[in-house]
């Protein structure tokens, strides 16, 4: 083995292989950070996709007539009478002057979904702040319904619109209209009644046959009986589309749960209902009325994609929207209610100004109680304390509560600060108090550590030419040890930022509609944070919430890049080299 | 201006004047020569500034807490208000001119005011570490307390809870049927929280432990300057935007492909979403413990291996790792102490149903989302259902705590082997 | 162990020792580090401890101005005396002594302040100048004393951190030396210096001898050889052999000294 | 002396390399002390020119011995002991030197005393020829042995060595007085005796430096005994 | 700076050097640390390079196993020969070149593996044994050669990390003879030990020089001066003097070299 | 010979101190050889007391020197030509003081040549004893200044008086041969001019010294002069 060559040939026979395991390490490496970056960049796009739409707003901005005798109903002009107004009936009769066709009870129900009555306070507050405007009309902004808002946004249905060249005579301009062409023009959307009844109905049918297949392979039961009527229910409803399938060559009536096709002639539109002789005739309701019967040459037929069952937002409510909007009394603008609203029942009027002053207050407290405490502790247990069992105690416990699972520190909250000294519930200062337990170890461990990469040689040094234990940690130690201890302090608050879960048990979970006041007064007053707001919203029925979460997310983000980058701004001012 | 407001000034008058006091005497009774003083000056000043403005805030404090009862006491007589309003300013700033008349008389030459003021400084040191003990006091106690409350409403059937197979907690809430056997059965939460962790882990070990690997020892500066904060991105994220992300678009997405693939039975609330999710939010956990582990193997020893002829990989699987091994199953220890204790994710995404399940695709429930489950909402603090929270909590704490010991432990050796 | 040869130093032990030990015993926990060491170290002149790693020698140093105070588990017992003071007694103010008896330490450790900072900082925190113009004098004096002034003088508000590691040394040296100490100790000052930066410390340490009782513990025999006058070698935590530096280079009495000396490890 | 060994093992051969040249050396110088005064008893030009040959050999061990001296000083930093050694080696190796020169010397002179009669103080030369070899014989081992008592011993015999040259001067005298002839062999025999006379001389700085080697401490020269009229003034 | 004057190693150069370095330059990133190299060491002989800090002696060093590649922004210009083999040649492995030269640093770094491991580890990363008695004899053949194997022969699974600053040196040299190598580069082996620990690695160095070419890079001129047969000193980057050791220290040729080791600093 | 200071002042002052030692010895010595052939030739005892009594001075400084050559080897390790002046220093000192010693026994000599008659021969032994000075005095300058072509001159200059002591020989012995009175101081004279030859052999060697010192190499003796039959063998 001593010989040079032979060893040389040993090593280079091993060589090919020992790089094939090299490349192959490499490779592992490479693809972990790729796999950790595109769940990031998944992550953040996926959020920055669907909180889009909540920064933009679709505001309705309608004429009203602030009718003395509505508004003022006292006639004294005192706040007490102005707020004794009827102020939803004058933003009903605004609306219904501009579809004076509307008439139907249960239309004018959709019609007035188009916004939510909330709106009134804010027109209230606009008068009782400006009684001048009694008697005027004004043009009033309010923010148009959510479902609207996603409509005019794309989000809730696509539509297709097909130009018609074949003469097309209406029956009438209002009510049930009945459009007659001379050829089939509407032919094609009977074929597609058809084809897409069909699908459905083979889609059931091939669930039901996978059902009994299921059952077969099962030991008889109640969860094979289960299946099996299961696939007896869907085989019969697949026999009923499949007999309106085969009929609907010859008239077919275009039910809900297809695509809605409206039919947009004469500056009027027409739901269409039912298509019969052949394509020849459409048959439907008028939602927006026709101008004139006359025949005309050039019109349109407009596909609604997704079927009216499948989404909250009516046809009409489609027509009349963009009616509205092609009237220019719908424009888009920045959202501001995001940011100067707190929650609200209603989407379009949601916003996270009271979680941001609710975190903020909670921030308050716990920056004062956690960082001074933290970095009083981390200078007691590097610089002061003896070794004995009293400070190795101290710090293992620290140690263990930093990794303690946050919630532990909501159940402490509860149970101590809530249920035994009697705090209220809700409140920042609690939840200020909770969240500085949590931080408390971060702080200590972070100051800690820059206490500790402050090299011993200084501190010898000051100890040599004769300072006290106390004017060398003072003098020297924390001077170096700052940027360190800024770091770890406002990183620990950031954590503290985005914490939910302590929250969730000393109640922090309600819901606040109006802004906590940034006064002292405020930290016992029930409040939310920004995270606990986020937790709420995407609890929310409404699927405008999806957007506004992902918005509230973004701010929160937005807020705790901030605070990364005041400590990171920090580590590079201050940072000293020794 | 406010009573407070006046009191704040006035007690800052007189503190400074303390100090000013000390310095003055300080360099009097040097006669002309600070150097022979023992002290220097400003530190008699400091002395007596603390003699005077401790008493006052101790008083100002026995007022504060007491204040109810002097209140219901003095209620009676006429004038209680002027009194009740300028007592504690009042009593406070005597006792401030009393400690400093007291203190005083101690200010000389070779007086060690240095060394008084220092003892003080400590013990507000002290006094501070020790908030963390009382904080661990806190949570075991109201942990164990409400706990036994709990038990004792179960008849103490502590075995019921730790081994049943049924958890239902909203039977409980009626009344004939408090403590019924089976309620309050654990066991469905453990293994949902146990499936959940493990597939955390097999996503964050893997993944984090090479992104460690691959920064630390192949990455070049620019590399790791860019990866690095992307990482730690990562891990700034709140839980509660995992959740949203889980909810939203991973939970989705694993229903489509578990139900392309034929899963039947998938839901979007499943334990296979939250457990995916709650992996990436541990990776830059897992990668920045081990990272730092593996750059405190001293770089020495990278290049005796290099030195040695040993290609990087076999540097890093053959010397570094198993230097650093205790310090990354440390990590990997504390890793799943977080991932155990996790909260908002598995509130969003792992749904509630207390499922006995090994199927990922279906949705379970954790230790975590049940204490939240109970604890939200209006709560009624005797019934078994909200001190069952508690339960769970300590079960919670235990486990972590076992876990963090075990893994501090473990990573303290792996320390003190490179100090 | 408890039995020893302890070669007094007969010949030159000076009749009014600048620092006298006498029967100093250091604990660390409950083990034993130092055993009854007793030595009267002369006043201007460079006294050198040399012997083996952990032989004690840098253990009795540090319990001359106390630094083994700052270490949780070291006792000191005996009588360690500056000009006939007690200095383990308990009312000695450590802080008094150790701004009596300078330390200089392995590594550099200038304080990352200005350099003008690093030497004043003793100065201030004793009260030593009135005025800032007292201050300056003692900057300057004391920055001329350690042979660094025409290095520095034109950029004494840049950080000390900045300098050389040989610069760095002679600034703590300086920093030491601002406040009036009696006493020097020195604990391997250029172990971790090149040979031209050793050189000029030492050239730096033959200088302040005139003005200085200057110890300094030192792992090179060489070194100990060339910049003192005595030297004290230890061994296992004993004072093996005390006397003056030519003696005990070409003519040591104790065998375990000569083996030492002439390079005969077991 | 060391009964530990060099831990650095080259350095100790290198000592131990030193002083065994030293006593080779010493050897050389013996012997070749020894043959001059044969030499001379005996008339022996052959032997004279052997010797005057042989004293090359120790020129040139002298020269080594130096270059290792220094050699050792430059690259080991001997302290203590082996300084003393290396320094006790270099003095040592050059007296020995001396004594070859001398005994290279007197061999020179046996041709001038081949070509006279006969001198019949030979005896006197011998006797204090093999007092000289003597002396020189136990200084060298005491060097080898490092043995103190010996040393000062020969130190102390050189008294001895005086006395016999002072009267062997006066006798020669005398002679020289009596026979005008004799005096240029007479003449020769008073340098061979003043070159014993010498080489007894630098035994004792041998002596002196063994004594040194070994303690560390000089041996002080007695003060100079007041020296008769007719004797010679060494 | 570019011109210079080069001390041709004349009388020594040796005929056959094992290792020839010609003109190596050496830049760290825009800073050129080494100018124009240019000599021949040669086998079974310790070589010594002296200088002051920043001189450049590291650096040369290094290009002779290729450890400057590990350093991101050194760039090594120039020819470095073993056995006439052109070292810096795009298509020499480093892994193989390392095999051949073996390198001891400043810090003793055993692996954190137990004594046999450290020593078994490059045979076993470069398949040199084919069975565990095989891999048993080169254990103990490098312990031995190290001469450490009678401390630990009885301890061979303990760690290596447990041992001795001095005794963790050894298992490193040991380590770094286990897998044969022709060259060893010693990097300041010494400069973390104590004088005795120093004076046993310095034996070794003695004694393994009959079978390698070793060459050692060292703070003390007192070191070079004892283990080495051919010094080499270097100066801002230049070899100002290459020749005999004694040749060196007792008669340089250059003045900066005389400067340097008479103890004349600027 | 070095612009620069040693870093270490109190290196370089020993270092200086050494030289001017051996400088201040050599001034010593000088004046010794120069004052006994004033002594021998003006026949004056008190002179020759004063040279007896100086010549302690010199064996104190050489061993002074000595010390302070050992405690700079000891101390300060020195290197390349700090190590070549301190073993110049000290193989200079022990020339010089054999020189004193010579010196000494010259003056010595004088007391016995007081008391005969005044020799003729004073005039060679007064030439040669100048010749023999004034070669000391250009070595001696040689080592001051470090001047090696100096060093060499005088070295070369040995010869000369080598010539003249054989010449004096050649002339004492016919001296004595003609008038056996004169044997006794004849013999005395015949040893001065030998001490002298001896001290010319010292500067050589000091010479030889001078040159090492300064260059780093030894100057190799040229092979010796084939001696003729009445010369005296050196």
């Amino acid at each position: 083995m001593t010989d040079a060559t032979s060893i040389r040939e040993a090593v280079e026979r091993r060589l090919a292989k020992r790089y094939r395991a090299e490349a192959r390490f490499r490779s592992f490496g490479i693809a972990a950070i790729c796999f950790a970056i595109a769940v990031l960049l998944l992550l953040l796009g996926s959020i920055g996709y669907q909180s889009i739409s909540a920064f933009t707003v679709n505001e309705l901005s309608l004429p009203v007539t602030l009718e003395r005798e509505r508004v003022d109903p006292r006639g004294d002009g005192s706040p007490e009478s102005l707020r004794a107004g009827s102020y939803n009936g004058i933003l009903q009769d605004a609306l219904r002057e501009q579809f004076p066709s509307v008439t139907e009870r249960a239309q004018l129900r959709e019609l007035f979904a188009l916004y939510t009555p909330l709106n009134a306070a804010r027109l209230l507050n606009e008068v009782a702040e400006n009684p001048g405007l009694v008697g005027q009309t004004i043009y009033f902004d309010m923010p148009i319904s959510d479902h609207a808002d996603l409509y005019l946004q794309g989000r809730i249905t696509d539509s297709v619109r097909a130009e018609q060249s074949v003469a097309a005579s209406p029956s009438g301009v209002s009510g049930e209209v009945s459009i007659r062409t001379d050829e089939p023009a509407f032919a094609s959307l009977m074929a597609a009644a058809q084809n897409d009844l069909t699908e459905r109905a083979e889609a059931l049918e091939r669930r039901a046959s996978r059902y009994r297949n299921r059952a077969e392979g099962m030991d008889a039961g109640s969860a094979a009986e289960r299946l099996i009527s299961d696939a007896a229910t869907a085989e019969a409803q697949a026999e009923v589309l499949r007999a309106s399938a085969a009929s609907a060559l010859e008239e077919t009536s275009l039910s809900s749960d297809l695509q809605s096709r409206l039919v947009e002639i004469n500056g009027g539109v027409v739901k269409v209902e039912t298509i019969s002789q052949g394509g020849r005739v459409a048959t439907g309701r008028a939602l927006l009325p026709l101008v004139s019967a006359d025949a005309a040459n050039s019109w349109t037929i407009r596909t609604i994609e997704v079927p009216e069952t499948e989404r909250r937002f009516s046809d009409a409510q489609i027509v009349w929207t963009d009616a509205l909007a092609d009237a220019g009394l719908v424009t888009e603008r920045f959202n501001t209610y995001l940011f100067t609203n707190a929650d609200s029942r209603e989407p379009e009027l949601a916003g996270v100004q009271g979680a941001l002053i609710g975190s903020i207050l909670t921030m308050f407290v716990t920056m004062l109680l956690a960082v001074p405490i933290g970095v009083f502790t981390a200078i007691y247990l590097e610089e002061f304390a003896p070794k004995n069992k009293l400070t190795d105690l101290i710090e293992v416990n620290i140690n263990n509560l930093a990794a303690v699972p946050s919630i532990v520190f909501g159940l402490l909250g509860l149970a101590v600060f809530i249920n035994f000294f009697g705090l209220p519930r809700s409140a920042p200062l609690v939840g200020g108090m909770v969240l500085a337990l949590m931080t408390l170890p971060t702080v200590i461990i972070s100051s800690r550590a820059a206490l500790k990469a402050v090299p011993p040689s200084i501190r010898e040094a000051a100890l040599g030419v004769g300072a006290s234990r106390t004017q060398t940690v003072f003098h020297h130690v924390l001077p170096l040890a700052l940027p360190g201890i800024l770091t770890g302090s406002i990183i620990g608050l950031a954590q503290a930022l985005g914490e939910t879960a302590p929250l969730l048990m000393i109640g922090m979970v309600a819901f606040i509609a109006d802004a906590p006041s940034l006064a002292p007064g405020g930290l016992t007053e029930p409040a939310t944070v920004m995270p606990v707001q986020i937790y709420l919203w995407s609890d929310g029925a409404e699927r405008a919430f999806e957007a506004r979460t992902a918005a509230a997310i973004i701010v929160l983000l937005a807020l705790m890049i901030a605070f990364n980058a005041l400590a990171v701004f920090l580590r590079r001012r201050f940072e000293k080299r020794w | 201006m406010s009573v407070s407001a006046i009191t704040a000034l006035t007690l800052l008058v007189l503190v400074s004047a303390g100090f000013y006091l000390g310095r003055t005497r300080a360099v009097a009774s040097a006669s002309g020569k600070p150097a022979s003083l023992h002290s220097l000056p400003n530190y008699h000043g400091y002395f007596l500034a603390i003699w005077t403005a401790v008493p006052a805030l101790l008083v100002l404090g026995l007022c504060a807490v007491f204040s109810g009862s002097i209140q219901s006491a003095v209620s009676a007589l006429p004038a209680a208000n002027i009194l009740l309003l300028a007592g504690p300013p009042v009593a406070a700033l005597i006792a401030g001119l009393a400690g400093l008349q007291i203190a005083r008389g101690r200010i000389a030459q070779r007086f060690r005011a240095r060394n008084h003021v220092e003892r003080f400084i400590g013990l507000i040191l002290l006094l501070s570490s020790v908030i963390a003990i009382l904080t661990t006091v806190g949570i075991v106690l109201s942990l164990l307390f409400e706990s036994l409350r709990f038990f004792e409403a179960i008849n103490w059937q502590i075995q019921d809870f730790l081994f049943g197979l049924q958890w239902s907690p909203q039977i409980a809430i009626r009344e004939d049927q408090v403590g019924q056997t089976g309620a309050f059965g654990a066991v469905p939460l453990f293994a949902g929280t146990a499936m959940i962790t493990v597939i955390a882990m097999l996503i964050a070990a893997p993944v984090g432990l090479f992104a460690a690997i691959y920064l630390s020892e192949y990455a070049g500066p620019a590399t790791r300057r860019t990866v690095k904060p992307i990482l730690e991105i990562l891990a700034g994220i709140p839980t509660v935007v995992y959740g949203f992300f889980a909810l939203l678009t991973v939970g989705p997405a694993i229903r489509a492909a578990a139900t392309f693939i034929g899963v039947d039975g998938a839901v979007t609330q499943s334990a296979l979403s939250a457990g995916l999710v709650m992996g990436v939010m541990i990776i830059p956990f897992v990668s920045s413990l081990s990272d730092d582990v593996i750059n405190a193997v001293p770089q020495s020893l990278r290049d005796g291996a290099y030195a040695m002829g040993a290609t990087k990989s076999e540097t890093v699987r053959q010397v570094i790792l198993p230097a650093a091994l205790p310090g990354i199953v440390g990590a990997l220890l504390l890793a799943v102490s977080r991932a155990v204790g996790e909260t908002m994710i598995v509130v969003m995404a792992a749904g509630q149903g207390a499922n006995l399940t090994a199927n990922p695709f279906e949705s379970v429930t954790t230790i975590t989302v049940q204490i939240v489950m109970l604890l939200t909402g209006d709560q009624e603090f005797d019934s078994p259902k909200t001190l069952s929270a508690f339960a769970l909590g300590l079960v919670l704490f235990a486990f972590t705590l076992a876990l963090n010991v075990i893994a501090l432990r473990v990573v303290q050796k792996y320390r003190e082997k490179y100090d | 162990m408890t039995e020893k040869i302890q070669t007094v130093y007969h010949a030159n032990q000076p009749a009014n020792p600048k620092v006298a030990l006498d029967g100093v015993d250091v604990f660390y926990g409950p083990k034993q580090a130092v055993f009854g060491v007793t030595m009267g170290i002369p006043d201007r002149s460079v006294t050198a401890f040399i012997g083996p790693s952990g032989c004690g020698k840098s253990t009795v140093l540090r319990t001359i101005n106390r630094m083994n105070d700052t270490i949780d588990i070291a006792r000191v017992t005996g009588s360690v005396k500056i000009d006939g003071e007690e200095v383990n007694a308990k009312d000695v103010d450590p802080v008094i002594l150790r701004a009596r008896v300078g330390m200089v330490f392995q590594k550099p450790n200038p304080f990352p302040k200005s350099i003008y900072d690093n030497i004043a900082y003793g100065p201030r925190i004793h009260g030593l100048a009135s005025s800032k113009s007292e201050l300056d004098d003692i900057v300057e004096t004391s920055l001329k004393k350690a042979g660094l002034w025409n290095e520095v003088s034109d950029r004494l508000d840049q950080p000390g951190t900045g300098l050389s590691g040989g610069q760095q040394q002679r600034l703590v040296i300086a920093r030491a030396i601002a406040v009036s100490p009696e006493v020097i100790l020195m604990d391997e000052p250029c172990s971790a210096l090149d040979p031209i930066a050793t050189a000029k410390i030492e050239e730096l340490i033959d200088e302040l001898r005139e003005n200085y009782c200057i110890i300094i513990v030192t792992h090179s025999m060489a070194q100990a050889a060339r910049v003192s006058q005595h030297t004290a070698f230890f061994h296992l935590g004993d004072l093996v052999e005390y006397g003056g530096t030519e003696e005990i280079f070409t003519n040591p009495h104790d065998q375990r000294t000569q083996d030492y000396i002439t390079g005969r490890f077991g | 002396m060391n009964v530990q060994p060099h831990t650095v093992k080259a350095f100790g051969e290198e000592l131990n390399q030193l002083s065994s040249d030293v006593a080779r050396m010493g050897g050389l110088a013996e012997a070749l002390v020894a043959d001059c005064i044969q030499a001379v008893v005996r008339r022996d030009g052959d032997l004279a020119a052997s010797i005057i040959d042989r004293d090359k050999q120790v020129d040139v061990m002298e020269r080594e011995i130096e270059k290792r001296v220094i050699r050792i000083i430059a690259l080991r930093q001997p302290m203590a002991t082996d300084l003393r050694a290396t320094i006790a080696a270099y003095r040592i190796s050059h007296d020995l030197e001396r004594i070859g020169d001398l005994a290279k010397n007197i061999a020179r002179r046996t041709h001038v005393l081949n070509e006279s009669e006969p001198v019949v103080l030979t005896r006197g030369v011998e006797r204090m020829g093999k007092l000289v070899v003597g002396h020189l014989h136990d200084t060298l081992n005491a060097y080898s042995s490092g043995a103190v008592d010996e040393a000062v011993t020969a130190w102390r015999a050189d008294e001895e060595v005086d006395e016999h040259y002072n009267s062997l001067f006066r006798e020669l005298l005398t002679y020289m007085m009596e026979d005008p002839r004799m005096i240029s062999s007479s003449t020769q025999m008073l340098f061979v005796a003043k070159n014993l006379e010498r080489i007894g001389d630098h035994c004792t700085n041998i002596a002196e430096m063994v004594h040194y080697l070994v303690t560390g401490e000089e041996l002080h020269r007695a003060p100079p005994v007041p020296k008769s009229d007719l004797s010679d003034p060494a």
